[in-house]
């Protein structure tokens, strides 16, 4: 049997997340042969710690890129997520250092605070219609000001103990092999019970044997998952919470009008509101959303480094913007998955790992991260036939 | 006018917590003196602190303050400073290629040089990672040739060896973490000492070590005596923190400039050649501060006990 | 009670202080069926924007009654709930969600815990496609899947999908064909006889006057008549639109043929969405100096497409060779094609047809500016000697050459487009639908222009979907179907039934 | 006689320039008012030597705004030119310094390098497809790698004389004085040309009154512009190069046939494409010119600071970008004037220079300018009555 281009191109096209597994594992593969270390005993690239260290590095773009999925697939745009995630995670140590503010209320506030901007500049773009671009671009310069005079410039340090948890802690072994079971359940009933609809309504599915193959594939994901991550310390508490905002917004985007809404806003915004859609609300969720992940964010990253720092966040819009785009978000709004986004996060984050293990020079890492960015998205374009010219 | 000066004091970036401890006493004793003072804070951007510099001769203060962002870019401009009759004080960070008046700092090599002899004495054999600084700032190399020169004889004895280096973008707490999780990783954390060039990427790096049970097992170095720092130097995570005597170079600096503008002679301590004059200066001399010498801080009075005991 | 279901008094819509509509008047009975008809620019389409709250109470003014309660609806919601549906001129529909989602889009329906019903939607979905005769279309797809036409059909039922008692339709045929616009036909009929009433748009007036009980006309945004048809034929209409009288719709006139000049052979292109599907299936034809050449089809007979790759841009794979005045051509893009000689007035006016920001003139002179240049400057006095003198020979109708072409009637902006291409001098003119949604006036106009330019030898390929066009333009007539060539006939005493038989594939044998 | 809200929108959406120059005025005003200090003799602010000082303060911007608006004119946006001016700011500073090259040589390297890098981003949007946010975003990492990487994070410096009189220099006055008239003259007589044209076909022309008059007013900001930069020091150079970019680009813009298609493409490309354009092309070349003059900012940079340093134009993009969509630029590509985008760029720097005299603190300033940016924006769409809501 042999494939033709066009074989290949098909092939990429519908399973576009394949696609990007595979570039993950040609990243990793090469990584890990070239952190092989025989002293060492072995690659150290490939091992259940830095698998661990990957995705706690990850997880403050994921939150980011989660949300941004939805801005850039209702049409819109936010650069000012690094700068409110600064600016949050500076009020979550001022709250917790300075005013010893129990953990509750600190979370409470910094996540009101957090959905208040998002719906304030949601508000300017949805229904003053000020272009996203221009109200976040001044958002950006506003948050950025706002850290630094709600700091005064100065590391907030260091955190209590319970704030930490959110950014350091883990999940014990015995109670993470009961989630994954119980997701696993869950994704199976799921399954056969989308099967069982569409089968009701002639709609074409999968054969049997297939859907049983794709969900033991999933099964083994999730176990492997698992299995890693408890042969370490067990799965980080950013990584738990990531995965819950994976599932929710999964949910969100697939299951729910206000999700499906989203879709339609960016397809095409007049037909959405010709239905009776009051497409300025969704927009305006949907940056409430944003500055929802923005306090998540924030408040792990001041988790993480137990200390809120002035500069924190600096350039983060970049880095999940980036995500959505490798994760096959379209630019031109309408399509996007938040799996996707968190599989281009866990690109980038690869990246900067293992060049960042091999000792590469910073100046090389920005010039493969760039060049990596546009080549992935051009393989999209090409393998989705695409292409303008 | 000379009974009442107007000085601006031109800042790097007020987001790397020194500066703002920095202004602080600095405005503080310039209104002991009489004087006034206009701060202006470039974001870490040498063309906007150059902008700055302009705006500030435009206004005709009497003298100007400068920490440059990079020591090599305000031959023009401070040449325009000298034309409109302004005193020019570089602080901290010598100004190169330039008349300037007069030059206040600590070393940086110096500097370096006490991170990692702090470090080596805490840790005189095994292995070593250096967390440099932001890769655009020249601060950042002096420091490292400081530290270099101080770690010189310790690795050609093959007590120590350096396993690793890497300098942290625009000296970003998140970035040293990551950093330092990925060198512990790569070295299933066989790493004895890290010398790491400022107190802000010490504490992301102290983050990683933290989540290995390491704390306080590495040395590890940092500078400015950020409150932070001083607190993780007692609680024993953190070896070394280089103390500036904050105070006393602002307050220095402050007289000094009074001093320039009255026309009248301060005390110099040496003279130091900037490429294009010997520039008169006054070398303050950095402090390595570790537990057995915290207590300098409340002493001096830069923190107070109520700050330190939390 | 009101003897109607909805009653529209002094109804003045203003843009940027120009009036649209002025003053107009409308009434509605249950059951009943109202066409309304007036040139391009007269105002039904505002009209009904105004009556759907597409633009709210408040931004217009005059008044409305609903079963003789005045309507002042802010939302489309309240209209839609007070029984009022409009399916828009252009297509509604939002292309990456599914059939059924577009259906039942603004108002989803949710299981007990608040999450979409997709079974259900799905479920009602098919049931509707059943009724409208569609029962293949699989409603779990993407709308994209399918082509404009199905695309037109859903959006019907999207509307009756809304428990209409009024069900506006804007020009609700102009994408379909006959066979679907029969099947539309019957439905709106059905509906009447279940006391639905509905306003229905078309510049296809033999359709009006096949399902409307009443026609109100109007003219420049001001009211003329409302008669009941049975008083009126489309000749009477069209005098009352155009405000005289029109006794040739065709204008025909006598021009010579002369030799080959183009040529197509073996014509093969591949669809963009299904790579692997033949939109066009190895077609090959001739085209003679001073030559009128009609192709008809049905929609999504490939006919676009054909058109596409002779101008050089069909975006999906493709093969086959072109022949200019005898010498094989290579066209790889527009650029190329105008550069030989072909040029092509696109089926989409407004995606592809105009620059809205910019003025007519400009548009007019987009494909030659650089005749108008000196020293690599723009000559602009040059410039707008041509321009006016294309505005003259087009009658483009325009208070200055430099307004905005987007404020320009459809018919006019039309107008320009086709000027636009005749200032190259093309040897072979490709014209997809030039005259869809444009109204008589504006028709008569450009086919008088097709026969001047056939005088002038210029070859003209005419893509229509309009027999009567085709017939009474054409000097010869492909017929396609399917992506192939069904037939090639003589145009005299050719008849719609003969092209129709062809076009779903019959006469096969008989062509060529 | 009585204004009503719609006179004024309408005067203000037919003369955005002017509406434009009303808030220059009120700026002005503001910080002339805030700066008046007796003992000094008068306001800090409205001073020659400040007015010097604004426009050498926004030349760098200038330039970058200048090519700017044809990209988002086009349709398109350009995020690497920051990064780009950095990286060729760098080359211009190791070639003057370490290689000593002839000041010729290096300048014409470096504007080659600029075309080139501009081509290649033009490339890989036009031919290739790939959307020019991410493009231009994959560049913004690789050039700011490139640069770290060529100069070892090292300031390369002190530059040669001759290469400092690009950034520094200033143009004697009589000098200044003969190109103002040479200028003042080819105004007026292609003012009357263009009337005469216009006359000739009917179309709408100004009263005589109305246009002596506006020649006039013209006649006498431009006498006001080089007496008052004479009285100081003289026309500054990088602002005569930018004032020639001005005309240069504007005859570009409204004579030329490429300018026309720039606008073409903006408004609709499909059509454009159809009209027998070759649209590619027009988008390479409008990235080509953004490569130019990242070539010219780079230069100038590097003069102005006497020297190469790693860190240069960092940011410089949003700066550009805002000063377009300040002088009325639609983001939605087709409208757009290189001289509004230079208006905005004078704003923006007032705002930095004004609050810089005043010493507001940083944090402030940033805030002020992002609000700023927002309500610029914003009077731009209430003004002309495209709110969306
Ligand atoms: N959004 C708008 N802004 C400005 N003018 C408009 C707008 N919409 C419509 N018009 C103008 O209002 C007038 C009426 O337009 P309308 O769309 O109602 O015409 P129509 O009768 O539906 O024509 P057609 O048969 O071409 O569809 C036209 O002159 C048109 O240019
Ligand atoms: N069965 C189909 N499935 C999916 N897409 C289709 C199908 N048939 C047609 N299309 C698409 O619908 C559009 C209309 O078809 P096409 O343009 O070929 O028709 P045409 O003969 O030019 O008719 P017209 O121009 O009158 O619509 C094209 O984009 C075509 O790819
Ligand atoms: O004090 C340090 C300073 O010298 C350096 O240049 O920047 C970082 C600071 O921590
Ligand atoms: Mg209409
Ligand atoms: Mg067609």
């Amino acid at each position: 049997m042999t494939f033709t281009k066009k074989d290949v191109r098909n092939f990429l096209s519908s399973y576009k997340i394949i696609a990007l597994v595979i570039v993950i594992a040609i990243i990793w593969t090469f990584f890990g042969f070239m952190t092989y270390d025989a002293d060492l005993g072995g690659s150290q690239f490939l091992t259940a710690r830095n698998f661990s260290n990957l995705l706690r590095q990850m997880a403050i773009t994921g939150m980011l890129a989660s949300a941004m999925v939805f801005v850039i697939v209702a049409g819109e745009i936010d650069l000012s997520v690094g700068s409110l995630l600064g600016f949050l995670g500076g009020v979550a140590a001022i709250l917790d250092v300075i005013y010893h503010w129990p953990l509750f209320g600190t979370i409470a506030v910094v996540i009101l605070l957090g959905i208040a901007m998002g719906l304030l500049v949601g508000w300017l773009t949805a229904y003053q219609g000020i272009p996203s671009f221009i109200v976040t671009l001044g958002g950006m310069l506003v948050f950025r000001g706002a850290v630094l005079g709600a700091t005064g410039g100065i590391t907030v340090a260091p955190v209590s103990e319970g704030m930490k948890v959110i950014g350091q802690g883990y999940i014990p072994g015995t109670m993470g092999n009961l989630i994954a079971a119980a997701l696993f359940v869950l994704l199976v009933v799921m399954a056969f019970r989308t099967r069982a609809g569409r089968q009701k309504h002639a709609l074409p599915v999968a054969s049997m044997p297939t859907e049983i193959a794709k969900l033991v594939a999933i099964g083994v994901v999730i176990l492997g998952f698992v299995l890693t991550l408890n042969s370490y310390q067990g799965v980080p508490v950013p990584v738990l919470i990531l995965l819950v905002i994976l599932g929710v917004f999964t949910v969100i985007g697939n299951q729910t009008v206000f999700g499906r809404r989203i879709y339609a806003v960016g397809s095409n915004m007049e037909a959405t509101r010709l239905s009776g859609v009051n497409v300025n609300l969704v927009k305006l969720m949907v940056f409430g959303l944003m500055g929802l992940m923005c306090a998540f964010a924030g408040l792990t990253t001041t988790a993480r480094l137990a200390a809120g720092t002035p500069s924190a966040g600096f350039g983060g819009e970049l880095d999940a913007i980036a995500s959505c785009f490798i994760g096959g978000t379209s630019m031109r709004g309408g399509i996007g998955s938040v799996v996707g986004a968190l599989v281009g996060a866990v690109i980038m984050a690869s990246l900067d790992n293992g060049m960042s293990m091999l000792g590469v020079d910073t100046f090389w890492q920005q010039i493969v991260k760039g060049i990596i960015l546009v080549l992935a998205v051009w393989m999209d374009i090409v393998s989705s036939g695409n292409q303008r010219a | 006018s000379p009974d009442k000066p107007v000085i601006g004091f031109s800042i790097d970036d007020l987001r790397v917590e020194r500066w703002a401890r920095d202004r602080d006493y600095f405005i503080a004793a310039a209104k002991d003196l009489g004087a006034t003072v206009s701060v202006q804070s470039a974001d870490g951007n040498e063309e906007k602190q150059v902008k700055q510099v302009e705006n500030l001769i435009a206004q005709k203060v009497d003298a100007i303050v400068i920490v440059p962002m990079n020591s090599k870019v305000f031959g023009a401009v401070v040449d325009e400073a000298k034309k409109a009759g302004i005193k020019i004080l570089s602080y901290d960070r010598l100004i190169l290629n330039a008349d300037v008046d007069a030059y206040i700092s600590f070393d940086n090599e110096r500097v370096g040089y006490l991170q990692a002899e702090a470090v080596l004495k805490a840790k005189p054999e095994g292995r070593y990672y250096l967390l440099g600084g932001s890769p655009t700032d020249n601060n950042a190399k002096l420091l490292r040739a400081g530290q270099e020169k101080a770690l010189k004889a310790a690795v050609d004895s093959g007590k120590i060896k350096v396993i690793g280096s890497q300098w942290v973008k625009e000296w970003s707490p998140t970035e040293a973490l990551s950093i330092m999780e990925n060198a512990l990783t790569a070295n299933q954390n066989k790493i004895d000492a890290v010398v790491a060039s400022n107190d802000g990427t010490a504490g992301g790096a102290i983050q990683a070590l933290a989540a290995q049970g390491l704390a306080g097992k590495v040395a590890i170095s940092g500078q400015d005596s950020d409150l932070a720092a001083v607190k993780r130097v007692i609680a024993g995570t953190q070896t070394v923190t280089v103390y500036k005597p904050l105070k006393l170079i602002a307050t220095e600096a402050a007289k000094l400039t009074v001093q320039l503008v009255k026309k009248q002679a301060p005390a110099y301590t040496t003279k130091l050649d900037n490429g294009k004059k010997q520039v008169d200066s006054l070398l303050l001399t950095p402090i390595a501060v570790t537990k057995d010498n915290v207590d300098i801080y409340v002493k001096d009075g830069f923190y107070t006990k109520e700050q330190l005991g939390n | 009670m009101s003897e109607y279901l909805l009653e529209m008094y002094d109804i003045t819509k203003e843009f940027s202080g120009v009036k649209a509509i002025d003053g107009i008047h409308l009434q509605v009975r249950a059951g009943e069926c109202v066409g309304l008809c007036g040139e391009n620019g007269a105002g039904k389409s505002t009209m009904m924007k105004v009556l759907s709250a597409v633009y709210p109470f408040g931004t217009w003014t005059g008044s409305i009654l609903w079963e003789g309660k005045p309507l002042e609806a802010r939302s489309i919601r309240e209209t839609e709930e007070a029984g009022i549906v409009i399916i828009h001129q252009e297509l509604m529909m939002v292309p990456h969600l599914s059939v059924a989602e577009n259906i039942f889009l603004g108002s989803e329906l949710t299981n007990g815990a608040g999450f979409m019903d997709y079974e259900a939607m799905n479920a009602r979905a098919t049931e509707l496609m059943k009724q409208l005769k569609m029962p293949d279309i699989n409603v779990a797809l993407p709308v994209l899947s399918y082509s404009g036409g199905k695309q037109q059909l859903i959006e019907i039922a999207k509307a009756l999908n809304k428990n209409a008692k009024l069900l506006i339709l804007d020009e609700p045929t102009s994408a379909l064909t006959a066979s679907e616009t029969a099947t539309l036909l019957e439905l709106v009929k059905e509906f009447k006889a279940r006391g639905m009433a509905c306003v229905y748009i078309s510049h296809k007036l033999d359709e009006v006057a096949e399902i409307a009980d009443t026609v109100t006309i109007i003219r420049d945004g001001t009211h003329v008549a409302t008669r009941p048809m049975a008083e009126l034929d489309t000749n009477s209409i069209i005098t009352m639109m155009v405000g005289r009288e029109m006794k040739n719709l065709f204008p025909r006139e006598d021009h010579d043929i002369g030799e080959v000049i183009f040529e197509a052979r073996n014509i093969t292109c591949w669809g963009t969405t299904n790579t692997e599907r033949k939109v066009v299936d190895d077609v090959s034809f001739q085209l003679r100096r001073g030559e009128i050449l009609g192709v008809a089809g049905l929609v999504g007979a490939g006919r676009t497409e054909l058109a596409s790759k002779l101008f050089g841009c069909w975006p999906g794979d493709h093969q086959g060779q072109i022949f200019l005045e005898g010498k094989e051509i290579t066209v790889h893009s527009p650029a190329d094609a105008v550069r030989q000689g072909i040029c092509m007035v696109p089926e989409d006016r407004k995606r592809q047809g105009i620059v809205p920001l910019m003025g007519v003139g400009y548009n007019i002179t987009m494909s030659v500016l650089g005749r108008y240049t000196k020293n690599h400057l723009i000559d602009a006095e040059a410039e707008l000697a041509a321009i006016q003198h294309e505005i003259l020979r087009m009658k483009i109708k325009t208070a200055h050459p430099m307004l905005p072409i987007a404020s320009l009637s459809g018919g006019n902006q039309q107008k320009a487009v086709v000027g636009k291409m005749l200032l190259p001098e093309p040897k072979v003119l490709i014209l997809d639908e030039p005259t869809r949604g444009i109204d008589v006036g504006a028709k008569y106009e450009i086919y008088k222009l097709i026969f001047e330019l056939a005088k002038q030898g210029v070859a003209v390929l005419m893509i229509s979907s309009e027999l009567p066009e085709v017939l009474g333009i054409s000097d010869r007539v492909l017929v396609m179907g399917e992506g192939h060539l069904r037939g090639d006939f003589p145009n005299n005493g050719l008849s719609q039934e003969q092209i129709l038989t062809a076009a779903i594939g019959k006469a096969d044998k008989a062509a060529a």
